[in-house]
């Protein structure tokens, strides 16, 4: 049921929830979104590429997918992760879940965020706007804290 | 036996993917990464922080210990920072 | 900075965001969006009407905007509630709330949904299919219950 | 002073808004309660269960200990049921 996406190109978020609306039925109640943004880091960042493990990033979001199935009463969801060259200002992922009930459907969004921050493998390095080589994005302990409250 | 490795793990190993025959005491994944940092300066330097490395056998998160078996494919990578 | 809007016609999710995202700069991580739509009702539900207290709804919806804001480190806001008659399927309110980091923008998210569906002066009543009277909708008490948690 | 009334407790009292002069008895949102249910079965049966009767003064939630000092306008309406 849900819909996992890998690609290289942007997304479009009214077109995402439009099609999940048009799949999903009339009684959908609640539909949240995230979406991540490539941030200019004040200026310092000229854009982030994205590497992938293709094949595993596709099932490793399908396996979070699932859970989060399992977990909430879910009525639709999508996760789209690009990779590639990212420039500031641009999504890099969009995760939509629709339910019949708010509160599942904020749960399910965080919850997927988090996994994909720590289970999905993708990675980012930077490409500063000084031209200077750019290091690769380090992960943060908050995400691993984060991921904790799912898992008591 | 195929290794596939990303981001940093990579540059620092010098190339995205190899072909290798793995001996007979390599058993666990722990093994293999030791193994690894026995075949140059590359792989040392890729694996000198080896507990922060993370495994995939088959496509599939993993811990250290776990045991290759018939994996047809084991990443090494980072931490993941994507979303 | 919190833009709040009561109007009659329907909403464009994208065009929110890009606004926001124009209007916000290139530092923002995390855009979080909530969509509450009209239900079928499993095909019981012809429409809502959807009743308001002029004036008092903005002032209402600026309140909770502010409060939000001084919880939560928020780049930008935007609250749109619709009123009038709204058919199944189509959007009633929608909230998005950018911030450089995700907890904070699902947080205030559901923190602003949390407070509309108690203090904010709109009223629905139903349009029965069948063409019989249909009911004003009753309040949930799991509505004040979910607004307990920010309470404490 | 302005009355007005939203959703059943307009249909109710049969008027969206009417004017009144309170007289110096009504000091609080619940005199003024007690006060309209005496001018007819209307407010009565608006009223029937005034502990779940929502008030604004000068379109801000007050309780129904709330003084009315120098409102201007004063609403009453169920529970809110938006978003």
């Amino acid at each position: 049921m849900a819909r996992v996406i890998v690609q290289r190109d942007g997304f479009d978020i009214a077109a995402e929830i439009a099609r999940m609306a048009a799949e999903s039925g009339s009684d959908v109640g609640a539909i949240v979104t995230f979406t991540g943004l490539c941030r200019a880091e004040k200026g310092a960042l000229a854009a982030l590429e994205l590497e992938h493990y293709p094949g595993m990033a596709e099932a490793e979001m399908e396996r979070i997918a699932h859970e989060a199935e399992g977990r909430w009463p879910i009525d639709a969801l999508t996760i789209v992760h690009r990779y590639g060259k990212i420039v500031p200002g641009e999504g890099i992922v969009l995760v939509l879940v629709a339910s019949a009930h708010r509160a599942a459907a904020f749960e399910a969004a965080e919850f997927l965020m988090d996994y994909l921050k720590t289970h999905a493998p993708f990675w980012k390095k930077e490409h500063r706007a000084d031209g200077q080589d750019g290091a690769w994005v380090e992960a943060h302990a908050r995400d691993d804290v984060a991921l904790g409250r799912w898992q008591s | 036996m195929k290794l596939v490795y990303f981001a940093w793990v990579r540059e620092r190993i010098g190339v995205p993917e190899e072909e290798r025959d793995l001996p007979d005491s390599v058993h666990m994944v722990a093994d293999l990464i030791e193994w690894l940092i026995g075949h140059g300066e590359n792989y040392a330097y890729a694996f000198e922080n080896a507990q922060a490395i993370r495994v995939a056998i088959d496509r599939q998160h993993v811990p250290h210990d776990a045991p290759i078996g018939n994996a047809k494919e084991i990443a090494f990578f980072p931490p993941m920072t994507g979303g």
